[in-house]
């Protein structure tokens, strides 16, 4: 693949994206129309007035027909208006600008401990398939899968948090030290659940480039140690565990939503959580939005990492 | 939030007034454990975020206790909550038709940026809130304000008022400094500028999860007292009681505000802070239903509901209701005869209906809140006993809301607190939201809420409010469960602390005991 | 002239330990300076395991049972560290260059990852070794080819990589185990020719591996042939080919085509199967298959014997009595001389 | 929920795999049995409250304690896996069954009907599978049916790929061509060769979804948009005693042993099933 051919390929599934982003954002702004209760009321409260709902209707512009406010949503949507919380004191933008460095950090880390814990498992298991590691490790991995993350995150605030005092109870930081200190905890509750994915997928990959044609013959042309795992085995294991990126991200999301209420991190997943607790619709609206346009990137950005990794693969 | 009072309610409106509030709240001063604090810090928990910066915008628990900090007030609570006390104001004096009020303001009062707090200043902030877009109607009475000097403001209204001193010791009456220091309000209000113990510094993430950080103001008018205590006051917010109990046992928060009795029973006793309780959590009943139709079933029901036993539950933060309306609200005077639990008589009157069908009956209720479903549940099995049949309808709130107002529920447990100093408050509350939804007969609610709100005579008052309080225990559509307190918890090493019953505490005669 | 590689009494063992099973067993041969020498047999005969034993490389579940094996160094056989053999005394060209080439490499920097790791080669060193490399296995453009991916190439170019990934540790042996089985008829002899330049430029040895006897007639000096796991019968190609001295090694000639031998005709085939590794008889395993058995076959030792009146050694009972008329196999194909790679 | 698979996806081992398949549907079964007969076998009424007998720590009449209504946490236990098993197990089953039908559907009908399956697909995928869920329990309200819906709409798409996949693949041979040259109907080929193809995976796909639906299911009730009071579920009782975790632990590290317990006992089926079906 030629630096124009990839070039062109990144292009193509940029473009590739965009209806996909169209058509969800018909769904979020169709989900506002199919959600029982009237936003109208939402907004006035309780006491209000016939006269200030009909008001309040003709200001969100509800009273127009459902094409001319989906354009309308577009066009708010493209200028970073996504309206405000339902109290009205915070637009959800601001809540999403100051929201998404608490989960990015969130996921960086964890996806760092991912994966170590993964690829030091994996590296380990893959030593010799079958043997008492790798079938310890498998036993640990499916433990790993049944904890719910929400529970080992209140035990771990319980367990370890509180007797050693050297972690926050709760809450995120204000400088890069406490910051990672905040996300480490939360960072292990959801690695620990995505980890043995990752770990399983390497596991295999290692075991397989180990026993491959291509590492037997670089063995024979006298490659060894650390070059021969790199690049005989590391590069070619990652090529499965890199096409499961994306759903390995989405699975990561999933865990981060649950794990930022737990710890109480004031991230995306804590908003929307809290959002689908006090039904606030323009909260839910945007971070839908704002979670699977990353999804969507993710997707893209995988599809390149694995044309990047595996020159095989067609562009 | 609650159901049907506006969540502005749990301010439970300062204080008012001297003569009805009784001493409150633990006791200032540690247990004497002797534990110590490394820094001058004081690290607070709660659950509710600040509703915003500006005064006009104060409405929870958050910002009654924040905006106080930040800005001062005129006046302050009394720490018993028995009437109002000096705040910026050294003194006030009113004329005799009480629409002047002077008030002379202490020459030490300065503003976090080094400025004086001066007439201007406060004339200024008079104009602010009765102009504000969401509290402005609580000062639709100032007709002007003026500084004839430095150090003094009169405040015309446009009627009498006896109420304006209580009304200053609320979290909207934030003191600013003339035309917002020269800024536009928005640029003002993203680090404001107040005369209150603590500086604004930061507000991070503002939202469920924000954190707020304030520091000694050097130019607050305690200074020469000494005051405030502490260096730094971090606020942090979390949706999260549990794990902020965690947080508070493992020494990383020195104080929680609007602790629960669940977390309360978590600490040594002399951490919790209790104050009287002053919250009415009733049961509402739907008499456009068919079954509940018959005051002999409402009846039934009500007598048939052992509030000591729910009161247990949540030991030392509730007590049993004696009556539908909140305790500790200046008027609030108990029914004639206070409910009482009597199987017996539950199950005569069970037997005095006139249609002897098996009663099955729905209840909405908040399920986010443990403490609402705790206490469903019980009333489930104490209903049980009379033979009615309880369907538990948890749901979110909105849910509750809108389902509740479609007449969805037979039943609803919901919260009911004053927003203004006065039990007429609530009272009006119940006519203008519940009576409707309960289908209850208004007329004696009616005539007995104009005749207390019309009159000066304390007497008068509290003659209606009991009229009130019988008339619902007669017709039993709105049924007292219990009334809550909300409390605080406070690390050992804090002192100086006091709780109020309305949320509100002195934080600048907060102390923290240092190693030094 | 001393061997430069000698394997001794090689056994090969898989399954459990209580129950083992051995593919290989009391396999040996010896390969001289410059020398190209063929190692045939059926599939299954053991003939890959034994070469892929040589290197250490042997698959999962393959163990080594016993055996020496011996590499020249300084003048005189010495037994080996497979580590240390592979970067310098052994290079392995492998059967199936799609999958023996590393995908996520390219050209230029799989030729050498080899000596790049072992002698700390700079990227630069490397690639312009990689290109003289790719160039020595007669590479068109090996400059533009070191920069391709391996999924690039056709069959032959990635068997020329492959080779070329051999040379890199500049081996004194080269074994190539089937090196143009996956390929056209076309490729196979440029492949073929080029081995056999590079033997003759380099003065390498080669051992080859191979089901094909033609290609041995063709390459190798000398040839081994194994049956079941065992050599059967070991000795010069020109021997061999005219006058096998183990009636399997007779058996498998005449089975393979000529150019005389007409379409229409059958193949003169060996009655019955190879044995697997499970079920082998007793004494000689060739035995139960063989026209001219005797009963003392079944009590036969494997051992190679000298053949009387032929250069050739081996493992038949009966190499004394059965020495039948030669085969005419000259015509067969020519061994490979002039002509280019 | 594609992802959970590469658990299952290892070389079979030796052994049939039937010790850890009867072990885990042992499990599963007894853990099942066992939430009818809460009350009996405990000898505590898991609803009942006494608040006489509040925070009991484990001893021999209360298994598990008791807790802030003085409500037996082993009874309860029980009967939640009541309400947890048969959730979990539907929230897979039902997503694996539109998939299959959805998937034979893109397989078969290739033209604008497979496309529109597919890309429907395709959009879901691009929603992470806990959001959505959030999401569709936020738009339908709390509850076990918005669960099952939010479940079903998340994680059909990994059957739906696969069925499309060996439908493909399978009506390019020759014998399947045969099988409807012959007559035999879509749904007799989709029985006799496509779904037998398809299987083994779908097998390992369903119990790491019956796992994952669980811990969903956990998770929602947990944050109070998932199973609420007077139903019992795992999650709820975690939330319920988590104030009391300090001093009280037992209330909600049982519950969450359980969850543990069940993912482990579904694990040991689908390594198991896996293995048979491999043979």
């Amino acid at each position: 693949m030629t630096g124009r051919g990839r070039f062109w390929f990144v292009g193509r599934r940029l473009l590739q994206a965009i209806p996909l982003t169209l058509v969800l954002l018909l769904l979020v702004f169709a989900m506002l129309k199919v959600v029982p209760g009237d936003p109208a009321l939402q907004v006035a409260g309780p006491r209000a007035s016939a006269a200030t709902l009909q008001a309040i209707r003709v200001h969100l512009g509800l009273d127009q027909p459902v094409w001319l406010q989906f354009v309308h949503y577009l066009g708010r949507v493209a200028t970073g208006d996504l309206g405000t919380t339902a109290t009205g004191s915070t637009k959800v933008s601001t809540l999403i600008a100051s929201g998404t460095p608490v989960t990015l950090v969130l996921l960086a880390v964890s996806t760092v401990f991912t994966v170590v814990i993964a690829g030091a498992t994996a590296l380990l298991a893959a030593r010799r398939p079958d043997g008492l590691a790798d079938r310890l490790i498998n036993v640990v991995a499916a433990f790993g899968v049944g904890v719910p993350t929400f529970w080992l995150g209140i035990v771990l605030l319980a367990g370890v948090a509180l007797p050693t005092g050297a972690f926050p109870i709760g809450g995120w930081g204000d400088t890069p030290a406490t910051v990672l200190r905040a996300a480490v905890l939360p960072a292990l509750a959801l690695s620990v659940s995505v980890a043995p994915v990752l770990m399983a997928s390497l596991r295999s990959g290692i075991v397989e480039a180990r026993r491959s044609e291509y590492h037997a013959a670089a063995q024979a042309a006298g490659v060894r140690g650390w070059t021969l795992t790199r690049r005989f085995v590391l590069r070619n294991a990652a090529v499965p565990p890199v096409s499961l990126l994306a759903a390995l991200t989405t699975l990561l999301l999933s865990g981060a939503v649950v794990v930022e209420s737990t710890f109480g991190l004031p991230g995306l997943g804590l908003s929307l959580t809290q959002a689908a607790q006090n039904r606030d619709f323009n909260v839910i609206q945007g971070l839908t939005l704002v979670f699977s346009l990353a999804v969507v990137a993710v997707n893209l950005v995988g599809d390149v990492l694995v044309a990047l990794l595996d020159p095989r693969v067609e562009v | 939030m609650n159901t049907w009072t506006k969540p502005a309610a749990a301010l439970a409106a300062a204080a008012l007034v001297a003569g009805c509030g009784s001493g409150t709240g633990g006791a200032a001063g540690g247990s004497g454990t002797g534990a110590v604090k490394a820094d001058n810090d004081l690290v607070i928990g709660r659950t509710v975020a600040v509703d915003g910066m500006s005064g006009d915008s104060c409405y929870g628990a958050g910002s009654i206790s924040t905006m106080p900090m930040i800005y001062g007030n005129l006046l302050t609570n009394k720490p018993d909550g028995s009437g109002v006390q000096p705040g910026i104001a050294a003194s006030y004096d009113y004329d005799a038709s009480a629409r002047t009020y002077t008030f002379h303001l202490r020459e030490d009062a300065g503003f976090s940026d080094g400025s004086p707090v001066t007439g201007k200043d406060v004339a200024f902030s008079f104009e602010q809130w009765r102009d504000g877009k969401t509290s402005g109607a609580y000062y639709d009475m100032v007709k002007s304000a003026e500084a004839p000097d430095e150090h003094t403001v009169v405040v015309h209204l446009t009627r009498p008022d006896t109420f304006l001193p209580a009304l200053l010791t609320w979290c909207t009456s934030t003191v600013y400094p003339h035309d917002y220091a020269g800024k536009k309000p928005e640029e003002f209000f993203t680090k404001p500028i107040g005369a209150g113990p603590f500086a604004f510094v930061s507000w991070q993430n503002p939202g469920p999860s924000e954190t707020i950080t304030l520091k000694k103001n050097p130019h607050y008018y305690g200074a020469a007292k000494g005051e405030p205590h502490v260096d730094t006051v971090i606020t942090k917010t979390s949706a999260d009681a549990a794990q902020q109990m965690l947080a508070f046992q493992g020494g990383q928060l020195d104080l929680i505000e609007g602790l629960t009795a669940d977390e309360g029973n978590q600490l040594p006793a002399e951490q919790a802070r209790i104050p009287k309780p002053s919250q009415a959590r009733d049961l509402m009943l739907n008499s456009k239903r068919p079954a509940l139709a018959d005051v002999n079933l409402r009846k039934a029901i009500s007598a048939a509901i052992d509030r000591q036993a729910l009161a247990s539950v949540q030991q030392g933060y509730v007590v049993p209701a004696t009556g539908m309306l909140p305790t500790n609200v200046p008027n609030s005077v108990p029914p004639t005869t206070p409910y009482t639990f009597d199987l017996a008589a539950a199950k005569a009157l069970m037997a005095k209906r006139a249609d002897q069908k098996p009663v099955t009956l729905t209840l909405g209720f908040e399920g986010a809140s443990s403490t609402l479903t705790t206490m469903a549940q019980l009333l489930r099995d104490q209903l049980a006993q009379i033979g009615v049949d309880v369907t538990l309808k948890p749901s979110d709130s909105a849910t509750v809301y809108s389902q509740g107002q479609s007449g969805d529920y037979d039943m609803l447990i919901s919260d009911l607190s004053a927003i203004s100093p006065t039990v007429f408050d609530p009272i009006s509350f119940v006519l203008a939201a519940w009576s409707p939804w309960t289908g209850a007969d208004s007329a004696l609610l009616k005539e007995k809420f104009t005749e207390g709100t019309t009159t000066t005579e304390d007497s008068v008052k509290d003659a209606a409010v009991r009229a009130i309080q019988d008339d619902a225990q007669a017709q039993s559509t709105v049924i007292g469960l219990v009334n809550m307190s909300t409390a605080f918890a406070v690390a050992d090493y804090v002192e100086g602390f006091t709780a109020t019953p309305f949320l509100s505490y002195d934080a600048a005669a907060v102390r923290i005991r240092t190693g030094s | 002239m001393t061997p430069v590689l000698r394997i001794t009494d090689l056994v090969l063992e898989t399954g459990t330990a209580d129950a083992p099973l051995r593919p290989v067993s009391h396999a040996g041969f010896e390969v001289a300076h410059g020398e190209a020498f063929g190692l045939v047999g059926e599939s299954g005969s053991g003939k890959s395991l034994t070469l892929r034993a040589v290197t250490g490389l042997l698959p999962e579940g393959v163990r080594q049972a016993g055996g020496t094996l011996e590499l020249e160094r300084d003048g005189a056989l010495r037994p080996y560290r497979f580590a240390e053999a592979r970067g310098r005394g052994i290079g392995m060209v492998f059967q199936e260059p799609m999958t023996a080439l590393n995908p996520t490499m390219r050209i230029g920097d799989l030729v050498t990852a080899g000596p790049r790791a072992r002698h700390g080669w700079s990227r630069r060193t490397a690639r312009s070794r990689a290109v003289d490399l790719l160039a020595e296995v007669g590479m068109p453009d090996p400059a533009a080819q070191a920069r391709m991916w391996p999924h690039q190439l056709s069959g032959g170019l990635r068997q020329r990589v492959m080779i070329a990934m051999a040379l890199a540790t500049e081996p004194s042996v080269l074994l190539c185990d089937e090196p143009t089985t996956a390929l056209d008829v076309a490729v196979q002899d440029q492949i073929l020719r080029l081995l056999h330049r590079i033997r003759v430029e380099r003065g390498l040895s080669i051992v080859f591996v191979t089901h094909d006897l033609g290609v041995v007639r063709r390459l190798c000096d000398r040839v081994a042939v194994m049956y079941a796991g065992q050599v059967v019968e070991t000795g010069t190609v020109d021997e061999v080919f005219t006058r096998p001295t183990h009636p399997y090694s007779a058996g498998l000639l005449r089975s393979m085509p000529t150019p005389d031998t007409p379409r229409d005709r059958p193949l003169a085939a060996i009655p019955g199967g190879q044995p697997g590794a499970a079920d082998r008889p007793e004494g000689c395993r060739f035995a139960p298959r063989c026209a001219h058995a005797l009963p003392a076959c079944a009590g036969l030792a494997h051992t190679l014997a000298e053949v009387p009146g032929s250069p050739s050694r081996s493992a038949c009972l009966r190499v004394a009595d059965l020495g039948g008329p030669p085969l005419d196999r000259k015509a067969l194909v020519s061994p490979l001389g002039g002509g280019t790679a | 929920m594609a992802l959970v698979q590469v658990l299952g996806r290892r070389r079979a081992r030796r052994g049939s795999g039937a010790t850890a398949l009867v072990t885990g549907a042992v499990l599963l079964t007894l853990l099942l049995a066992a939430s009818f007969a809460a009350g009996a076998l405990t000898g505590h009424d898991p609803a009942l409250t006494d608040l006489t007998a509040r925070f009991r720590p484990p001893t021999a009449e209360h298994w598990f304690g008791t807790d802030q209504l003085g409500r037996d946490v082993f009874a309860r236990v029980l009967v939640a896996a009541g309400t947890d098993l048969p959730l979990a197990l539907l929230g897979a089953a039902v997503p694996a069954v539109i998939g299959i039908v959805l998937g034979a559907l893109a397989g078969y009908a290739r033209g604008w009907i497979g496309t529109a399956v597919m890309r429907l697909a395709d959009l879901i995928q691009a929603f992470p599978s806990y959001i959505l869920l959030i999401v569709l329990v936020f738009l339908l309200g709390p509850g076990a049916g918005s669960f099952l819906v939010g479940a079903a709409v998340g994680a059909w798409v990994t059957y739906a790929r696969l069925v499309r996949g060996v439908v493909l693949r399978l009506r390019e041979l020759d014998y399947v061509r045969a099988a409807q040259a012959a007559g035999l109907g879509h749904t007799r080929v989709l029985l006799r060769h496509v779904l037998p193809n398809a299987l083994p995976q779908a097998v390992v796909y369903a119990a790491s979804d019956i796992v994952l639906a669980l811990s969903y299911l956990a998770a929602l009730s947990y944050l109070g948009l998932g199973i609420q009071a007077p139903g019992i579920e795992w999650g709820q009782m975690i939330a319920e005693g988590q104030p009391f975790l300090r001093n009280q632990w037992w209330v909600s590290v049982m519950p969450g042993l359980a969850i543990i317990l069940v993912g482990v006992a579904v694990r040991l089926i689908a390594g198991g099933l896996e293995r048979r079906l491999q043979r």
